[in-house]
């Protein structure tokens, strides 16, 4: 106690005036056994916070995050303001990322498991671990493979690629359900084949004036969602009392369905019919620019008009209504979303999204479309998502006995591949399974040895960051928020430790640790938003404002010389895997807004947050409309058997009012056999009705064209809903009357046919 | 900072996308702890914040509502007088509805009397696996079972920023400078915080707005919490 | 002359009532004459005068008093102790005052007219009294106390109206109730008194029963509680600089006006006492520390600021670390105040 | 000098008229009204002491089996105590649930003791006498245990301190603002009133046991009875003392069932928020009293043949008493319903679904139990004066009492004015053990109660036998009262 100054005591008690006022009068309610500290540590005095901005990787999108730190411990995250994708704003799946620092599960340290499966884990000294690592390496030779996800940072994919490289293994495969549902290579490959480079699209939505979502679904899992979610606050609030107009098209209500002034509920697969009737009544229209119709006259393939109500379950009216008020706005915006990617013709419907906002010259426009923002000269790229193709190429090796070692990095293959890939029963031809993940997953419950990696908030790293908004290019910093809490090495520095010893790799990983490697990076970026003129103040202010960034759009992304495109794009809708008779329902898979690909699912905090749009947690879940229910005679909380030509899963029926008849949904995210306390053996994975089935061009799996069965089992579990779980019946009434938004939708309508007079 | 301040949050129900992120926000900030799946299945979901979606018409002409509900912070809070401890009392210097913790003996009459039914009770000590009690903010305390709790408006921010000297962080009172967990956390900006005394803020600039409207008005309460109802689109004009 | 004391028992009202009239006769004092019997019988059925009681009505204004004493320092006076404005309540409103002061006056009533009823009485008895069981199986008892020579003729009264039993007695062994009673409802309200202060030791924490009180094990980890974990080592916080490889990662606070005037109180307050208010070391600790540098010399503004910021937080020789009293930005505070010190001096 | 015969002999040796028709006529009154059947106070005194001291094996049965749902009650208190709330079947909506309903329910039948007993005997109706005492222990145990629940039910009962108005280090008073503690206030008034009035009345009883009893017994009945002995100053002390305690009580109990629905009616809760609800209490807090009390009795009389005592003309008047009470009960009900039916407030109207749907069932046994039970059958003087059919009655009425309110504790509170949070309430084990522990704690205390206390207030019976006569009107011989003072 001597140690405490006066004037330290002083800022102690004020720091704790506000806990004393909270926990009241009472002395025995609060006492604390004081530490005293001779000399704090500089940027820790008790009671005074400290902040560090890093970068969140619960998902690709690379926001940045502040961390603020007690005594050091974080204690909650915060979005960066500076950063230029989200703004200062968190999801709530990035606030949780503490709660991956904190799980109570993790993995403490490196262990060995004698049998894979046997989920018994001998824990072994790091030296051992690495050094055994690294024998079977330099025994594998190029009879290696790297499997990472695509939240892995973007650093370590670069050191796994030199490693790779340097051995003569092929390149890391980088895939996980998140990148697949939401067709993170479909797109790129689309982008590719549209506008010349393989990136992500990018979207400014807030400048759009109306906007034309086919299935995206970019205010609860596409993409980037925050960075979406601050776009569509800007949507909804332009200068000069502008206003967007948002119009979804999905056969199941999403969050964003809920956002939108107008959700369709469209037949499963049809986006691309839609969105080629628009294109095609555009140009047989007379509303919009000269340009616009000219342009859709070219690209619009051709279509039986007549056809198209029947297939997608828009009116023509609807449809012509909708096609006056896209050639009409000054801004309009066409997003292609998951459900497109999963299908057999991702390619084609991709296009044909895309091809509208072409013919209203969206491309490379403010409110429009472009590619994200390329990082200049010297910097690092963003690491490519694989397609399914390169999956089923790696699986093809293993299966092969071409591999010997494999290395799984922030995926989790066991649960994220459809049952058909036979992924675990694989594993058998590879020699030496590692997993790197802090937790134990499906994938390390079949390793042979868990290296357990830094969680973020304890980790190294960067995130070249796509997409990009408004034409910023971004790298996010990451650093340690905290000092690691248990012995785990980051995987970086095993790799770079290992790689010394064997010959073919040395040279190409020549750093001592990842850091180095780090500030080699950073060294070699051009000036930024941050300035700095010496490399070591220029590796301070990455860290210290979260990354590396332009205060300007750099113009790096696809300019105004929009393709005029050749061939008109035609798209037909997707065809179903399943027989109709058999199999009645469609089904529609969506990533859960909070659990998102299943990653999210051991932290109780998202397993606990309601789901938005049914208000459940903690479980999975079968959406069926009222009226379907009422034919199969389910109820809420009937258990049910969802089968497809794949496979099947149960689950309780939750009743959701606005999906169509003819479809079921299921979110991910749940059925996990392992991962922790909180997600093990809970809820069922969709991903069981999934085939292997890929596209013509393999981008990713077809997960959007199933058709399911429903059986009821006769039991009932009860799910936890939020919300009132009482029938509200005739009596039900809204606390508060939405009037203005009721007008919406008729004042538009009004708008567009005074203008047509 | 003006004495007598009146904290308000302004939501916009037309950019409410009910994503959640107010509500772990809230419990990452405020102590709040999870509820289990069978205490949520027995109607005791705890969420300071919560959005509360209603659905309205029917298919195919449905919409969805989101509501984030929290404490109102009622100028004549009904929770109030019923509490016979003072555990739940006014600040005038805040224009807050206080909740000391300490003094709650858990009648749960304030919970009865809240229209908006944004009192939470304790019905267990809450549990937080260790090391995940190493998140808890120090700044504001661990309900113990029994005891009732709700959304403080980050009373702990508040203070914070009052009770520091100017010299270590700088006058932190202008607008803005001082969020709440669930507003800075709110992607598409629904949720604005600010004080309605200090005519610079960006609440007293958006209000009175002709999209305003207090939740259960008719009761009289008061409530410091203004929704924006959904707003017009003049696209095509 | 002794007294005596006489009970006769009666089987009827008619030979109660004629035995009264007699002793009347005989002039012995009313006062002296007690009639018992297993139901309420009234004066004036007896044929006696009604007997001269205390008043209940001192009781029980007393007990209304009391009672409204203690509703208006619950209503008035302890809202005032501790002000709370609830609900835009005034501190003291009328409903529900009135209920608490109809409940506390209606119960002073009741509990003054007991008291009045126990003291009437000089309950409990605590002598021996002249009695008989039989009483209360619906015998007449009429008690007489009087001297030896009136007794005989008592005596006989009771005698010529068949009295179904007669006992007679030294008065000395049936003392009148004195004020016993008074002791013991002094004693009861003391020991009664103790009991209501016994908890104010519990209220007051002088013990403290332990008690499962999850409040007090509060899994969070306060400011000061636990294990303090290190700052994670080569991280860099956004509020300030920090020292990597010796070299600050951003440059010091701007010597802004504000800056200087803090780092003016700062440096009064920390620094002054060795360095002198003006910097020229003449401090009154001068004389156990004289190596303490002037602060205007050529040397020191030679100094980077880092340089400056670093002596700040680390010390260096005999002079100790500032970390702990000063933060990083009051640290760059005083490096611009210690700067200013010089051009001041020129 | 008047000299008359009947005069010359005690009261209860009136003789019989000659005439044999008269006679008869005699007889039969004796039968009937026990006021007229006057017997030697030494031969009642023991009918009603020898029914205290004798405690048989079946006694001792029961005394263990409901000590046994004692223990359950306090078990699962501390049970609860120590794990929390949760394991109650309360949640977020429905806070309050049977805790509170009991703690109605028992100040409830807590009112119908001091209501026969004070009022009527202001009203000097003379079928009070013997059941007074009776009545008034029901109060007096109905309230002590209703008193227990605020402390069952509050989430930090170790804390309860906070509540009570004594100088702590907390330097804070509590909140007389807050219905609660008028409650609390009331309550202690009532309480403190009713032990006062109740022990005011049993002294010359307890005098009357300290003469014929021995042993322990005695010492007790002596200390207790303060020395009393029935001279006149303090018989008409106590006459005085008695009325006035009666005159204050009836005003105190009024106000605290009325300030028991405060705590509903002072809430905005739809449902609660109504002005009516203080007369509405009351008269279902006396309804479900009197048929507390005529259960009490027909089990007294049972088991302590208490025949002598408690006759046909008694459960008669309660009878009649209960079915006044009933439509009084179905006046106010209908008033209530009626009011909030035709507002058509959406929240209210919520309510009102709730009581036609979910909780139907319920809401239509009250109706029968409340309203078809006691209206169908008690217009028959044949079934009030059968005590198995008055059993059978006043359970229903109990039942039907305690329906109502759990339908208005945690009924109404699982409808609010945000549809977002409307939660039906189901108990869970805790709830449902406490409840059924204090009945049976209730009964415990009872039957001991009767076993130390004379549970029939025999002066009083004394008092109205030595002021009845039988004169003769005619050719009918008509009890009637006289009246000295």
């Amino acid at each position: 106690m001597t140690s405490l100054t006066r004037r330290h005591f002083l800022k102690i008690s004020a720091a704790g005036t506000a806990t004393v006022i909270l926990a009241g009068c009472d002395t025995d309610e609060r006492w604390v056994e004081l530490e005293p500290y001779v000399q704090p540590p500089l940027e820790q005095i008790s009671g005074i916070a400290s902040w560090y901005a890093t970068s969140c990787r619960q998902c690709p999108a690379g926001c940045g995050i502040i961390a603020r730190v007690m005594n050091g411990r974080a204690v909650k995250l915060e979005g960066n303001p500076e950063h230029p994708v989200n703004r200062g704003r968190l999801c709530a799946r990035g606030q949780s990322e503490l709660q991956v620092l904190y799980h109570p599960d993790r993995v403490t340290g490196a262990v060995f498991q004698a049998e894979r499966g046997s989920r018994e884990y001998e824990p072994v000294a790091w030296n051992e671990a690495i050094n055994t690592l690294y024998e079977r390496l330099n025994e594998a030779g190029s009879r290696v493979a790297v499997w990472l996800g695509s939240s892995t940072s973007d650093h370590l994919y670069d050191l796994f690629r030199r490693f790779t490289e340097a051995i003569g293994a092929p390149a890391p495969v980088r895939f996980d359900l998140y990148s697949a549902i939401n067709g993170y290579s479909a797109l790129s490959s689309a982008s590719a084949q549209m506008l010349g480079r393989s990136t992500l699209p990018a979207y400014d939505l807030g400048r759009a004036d109306m906007v034309f979502s086919f299935g995206a679904d970019f205010v609860g899992s596409w993409l980037s969602t925050t960075g979406y979610s601050v776009e569509y606050g800007r949507f909804r609030s332009q200068p000069n009392n502008q206003r967007g107009y948002l119009v979804h098209f999905e056969p199941r209500m999403s969050p964003t369905g809920a956002a939108a002034d107008q959700w369709l509920p469209i037949v499963p697969g049809s986006e691309a019919l839609v969105a080629q009737a628009i294109a095609r009544l555009i140009a047989d229209g007379d509303t919009g620019s000269a340009e616009r119709i000219e342009r859709a006259a070219a690209l619009a393939g051709e279509i039986n008009l007549e056809a198209v109500p029947g297939a997608t379950g828009v009116s023509m009216e609807q449809l012509e209504r909708l096609a006056r008020l896209f050639a009409r706005a000054e801004r309009p915006l066409a997003l292609p979303g998951s459900p497109l990617t999963g299908q057999p013709n991702a390619a084609q419907a991709i296009a044909a999204v895309q091809m509208l906002n072409v013919i209203v010259g969206a491309v490379g426009q403010p409110g429009g479309m472009s590619l994200s923002s390329a990082l200049p000269e010297g910097a690092p790229a963003a690491a490519p998502i694989s397609t399914f193709a390169d999956v089923q190429a790696l699986l093809g090796r293993i299966n092969g006995g071409e591999v010997d070692v494999l290395l799984v990095h922030g995926a989790n293959p066991a649960y994220e591949l459809p049952p058909g890939a036979g992924f675990t029963d694989a594993l058998q031809n590879v020699g030496y399974v590692v997993s790197f993940n802090p937790l134990v997953d499906e994938t390390a419950v079949w390793a042979d040895a868990i290296l357990p990696d830094r969680t973020p908030l304890e980790s190294w790293g960067y995130n070249v960051v796509t997409p990009t908004f408004q034409g910023v290019p971004v790298i996010s910093s990451q650093q340690p928020v905290v000092t690691p809490l248990y012995d785990v090495r980051p995987t970086g520095d095993v790799l770079l430790t290992v790689a010394r010893g064997i010959p073919a790799a040395a040279s190409a990983l020549p750093w001592t640790d990842e850091v180095a490697y780090l500030q080699e990076v950073v060294a070699g970026l051009p000036a930024g938003a941050q300035g700095g003129d010496d490399a070591a103040v220029r590796w301070a202010r990455f860290l210290q404002h979260g990354g590396w960034w332009t205060d300007a759009p750099t113009g790096e992304e696809a300019g105004a010389e929009a393709p005029e495109a050749a061939a008109p794009i035609t798209a037909s809708a997707a065809e179903f895997q399943g027989d109709a008779g058999e199999y009645p329902y469609f089904l529609h898979l969506y990533l859960s807004p909070l659990l998102g690909d299943g990653s999210g699912a051991a932290v109780p905090w998202l397993q606990g947050t309601p789901d938005p749009m049914t208000t459940v947690s903690w479980r999975t879940w079968v959406e069926i409309n009222p009226r379907t229910a009422e034919e199969l005679g389910l109820s809420h909380s009937d258990v049910v058997r969802i089968t497809s030509p794949h496979g099947e899963i149960e689950a309780s029926v939750y009743v959701y009012p606005a999906i169509r008849p003819d479809t079921i949904a299921i979110p991910f995210g749940q059925g996990h056999e392992a991962f922790g306390r909180y997600a093990r053996n809970r809820g069922a994975n969709p991903l069981r009705l999934v085939g292997m089935d890929a596209g013509e061009d393999a981008a990713s799996f077809n997960w959007a064209n199933l058709r399911v069965k429903i059986e009821r089992t006769g039991s009932e579990k009860a799910l936890a809903r939020f919300e009132s779980t009482i029938e509200p019946g005739e009596h039900a009434h809204l606390p508060l009357s939405y009037g203005a938004v009721h007008e919406r939708i008729e004042e538009v309508e009004e708008n567009v046919e005074m203008e047509q007079e | 900072m003006a004495e007598n301040n009146k904290w308000t949050m302004i939501v916009d129900l037309d950019k409410c996308t009910g994503c959640n992120a107010c509500v772990v926000a809230c419990h990452a900030e405020n102590n709040v702890p999870i509820a289990n799946e069978e205490e949520v299945i027995k109607g005791r979901g705890l969420h300071w914040i919560r959005i509360e979606r209603y659905w309205e018409g029917e298919y195919p002409d449905i919409k969805a509502r989101f509501l984030p509900v929290f404490c109102q912070q009622c100028g004549n809070a009904p929770c109030e007088p019923v509490c016979p401890t003072y555990a739940s009392y006014h600040s005038d210097e805040e224009g807050l509805n206080g909740q000391i913790y300490a003094r709650c003996v858990g009648t749960r009459y304030c919970g009865n009397n809240c229209p908006y039914k944004v009192r939470f009770f304790n019905w267990r000590a809450p549990e937080f696996d260790e090391p995940l009690n190493q998140q808890l903010n120090p700044d504001v305390p661990v309900r113990g079972a029994g005891v009732m709790e709700k959304c403080t408006f980050c009373i702990q921010r508040i203070q914070r920023v009052r009770q520091t000297p100017e010299g270590d962080y700088g006058p932190m009172t202008r607008d803005g400078d001082l969020q709440t967990a669930c507003t800075q956390a709110c992607p598409s900006d629904a949720l604005i915080f600010g004080n309605l005394n200090d005519p610079e803020s960006r609440v007293s600039r958006m209000l009175p707005n002709d999209r305003q409207a207090r939740l259960l008005e008719h009761l009289g309460t008061e409530p410091a919490v203004y929704y924006l109802k959904g707003g017009t689109t003049n696209v095509g004009e | 002359m002794a007294q005596e004391v006489l009970l006769g028992l009666f089987d009827n009202l008619e030979a109660t009532t004629a035995v009264l009239r007699d002793l009347e006769r005989q002039n012995i004092p009313d006062r002296n004459i007690e009639v018992m019997s297993n139901v309420p019988y009234a004066p004036k059925v007896l044929g006696r005068r009604p007997t001269r009681q205390w008043p209940f009505l001192p009781f029980v204004l007393a007990g209304v008093l009391g009672g409204l004493a203690i509703a208006l320092f619950i209503v008035v006076i302890t809202p005032r102790l501790y002000p709370i404005i609830v609900g835009g309540q005034p501190l003291t409103p009328f409903p529900p005052s009135a209920i608490i002061v109809f409940e506390f006056v209606a119960l002073g009533a009741m509990a003054g007219g007991f008291i009045g009823f126990l003291l009437q009485n000089r309950y409990p008895v605590l002598v021996r009294q002249m009695y008989d069981p039989r009483i209360s199986e619906g015998y007449i008892g009429v008690a007489v106390r009087a001297d030896d020579q009136a007794a005989d003729s008592v005596a006989d009264i009771f005698a010529a109206h068949n009295a179904h039993d007669v006992v007679r007695e030294d008065a000395a062994r049936y003392p009148v109730q004195s004020r016993r009673f008074l002791a013991f409802w002094a004693g009861l309200a003391v020991v009664g008194l103790l009991a209501l202060l016994a908890p104010l030791l519990l209220t007051y924490n002088i013990i403290d029963i332990p008690w499962f009180n999850q409040m007090r094990e509060s899994p969070s980890i306060g400011f000061q509680e636990g294990p303090r974990r290190a700052a994670p080592a080569e991280s860099i916080p956004i509020q300030g600089p920090v020292l990597i490889n010796g070299q600050p990662a951003t440059e010091p606070l701007p010597a802004s006006e504000e800056s200087l005037q803090r780092g003016q109180l700062l440096y009064e307050v920390n620094c002054a006492i060795c360095h002198g208010m003006q910097g020229n070391a003449d401090g009154s600790m001068t004389k156990y520390f004289p190596e303490a540098p002037v602060l205007t010399t050529d040397r020191v503004s030679g100094m980077a600021d880092q340089e400056i910021f670093m002596i700040i937080t680390l010390g260096r020789n005999r002079m100790p670390s500032l970390a702990e009293n000063l933060t990083v930005n009051e640290t760059w505070d005083v490096v611009n105040y210690v700067r200013a010190l010089r051009e001041a001096g020129q | 000098m008047l000299e008359s015969s009947a005069d010359r002999t005690p009261y209860w040796q009136e003789p019989l008229p000659e005439d044999d028709e008269l006679a008869q006529q005699v007889a039969h009154a004796r039968d009937e009204h026990l006021l007229v059947d006057a017997r030697p106070p030494a031969e009642t005194n023991s009918l009603m002491f020898r029914a205290m001291t004798r405690t048989g094996p079946l006694f001792w049965l029961m005394v263990l089996g409901l000590g046994g749902l004692t223990f359950a009650l306090f078990a699962t208190w501390v049970i609860q105590m120590f794990y929390g709330l949760g394991i109650t079947g309360l949640n977020r909506s429905v806070m309050w649930g049977p805790y509170i309903v009991n703690l109605v329910f028992f100040i409830g039948i807590g009112h119908a003791g001091t209501f026969i007993s004070a009022a009527l005997r202001l009203m000097r109706m003379d079928f009070r006498r013997p059941i007074a005492r009776l009545a008034e222990t029901v109060t007096l145990f109905g309230l002590a245990l209703a008193a227990l629940f605020p402390l069952i039910h509050l989430g930090r009962v170790w804390k309860v301190y906070y509540m009570f108005p004594i100088p702590t280090q907390r330097e804070l008073w509590p909140n007389f603002r807050s219905p609660l503690l008028w409650d609390a206030t009331a309550i202690t008034a009532y309480l403190i009133g009713s032990t006062l009035f109740m022990y005011t009345a049993l002294i010359p009883d307890l005098a009357t046991a300290r003469d014929h009893l021995t042993g322990w017994r005695k010492r007790l009945y002596g200390a207790l009875s303060l020395g009393f002995r029935g001279t006149e100053s303090e018989w008409s002390r106590l006459e005085t003392l008695s009325n006035i305690l009666s005159y204050i009580i009836i005003p105190v109990m009024f106000s605290v069932h009325t300030i028991v629905s405060w705590d509903f009616a002072m809430a905005i809760q739809p449902g609660w928020h109504s002005t009516i609800f203080g007369p509405f209490f009351i008269v279902g807090a006396l309804f479900s009293g009197v048929a507390a009390v005529i259960i009490v009795m027909i089990i007294v009389r049972k088991a302590m043949r208490m025949g002598y005592f408690l006759r046909e003309e008694h459960f008669n008047a309660m009878g009649i008493f209960l079915l006044i009470l009933s439509l009084t009960w179905v006046y106010f009900y209908f008033n209530e319903y009626i009011v909030t039916w035709y507002g058509n407030l959406p929240a209210e109207r919520a309510i009102l679904q709730m009581l036609t749907t979910d909780a139907s069932p319920l809401f239509y046994l009250m109706l029968f139990c409340n309203i078809i039970v006691p209206l169908g059958t008690l217009w028959s003087r044949r079934v009030r004066t059968s005590l198995p059919a008055m059993l059978v009655i006043a359970v229903f009425v109990q039942i039907g009492m305690y329906l109502e309110r759990v339908l208005i504790v945690s009924g109404f509170l699982s409808r609010n004015e945000l549809p977002f949070n409307w939660i039906n309430y189901t108990p869970n084990w805790p709830e449902i053990l406490i409840t059924i522990g204090t009945f049976g704690f209730m009964a415990l205390l009872y039957i001991l109660w009767t076993r130390v206390v004379p549970i029939i207030p025999l002066w009083e019976v004394h008092e109205g036998q030595s002021r009845q006569r039988l004169p003769r009107i005619g050719r009918a011989i008509v009890p009637t009262r006289t009246e000295p003072h």
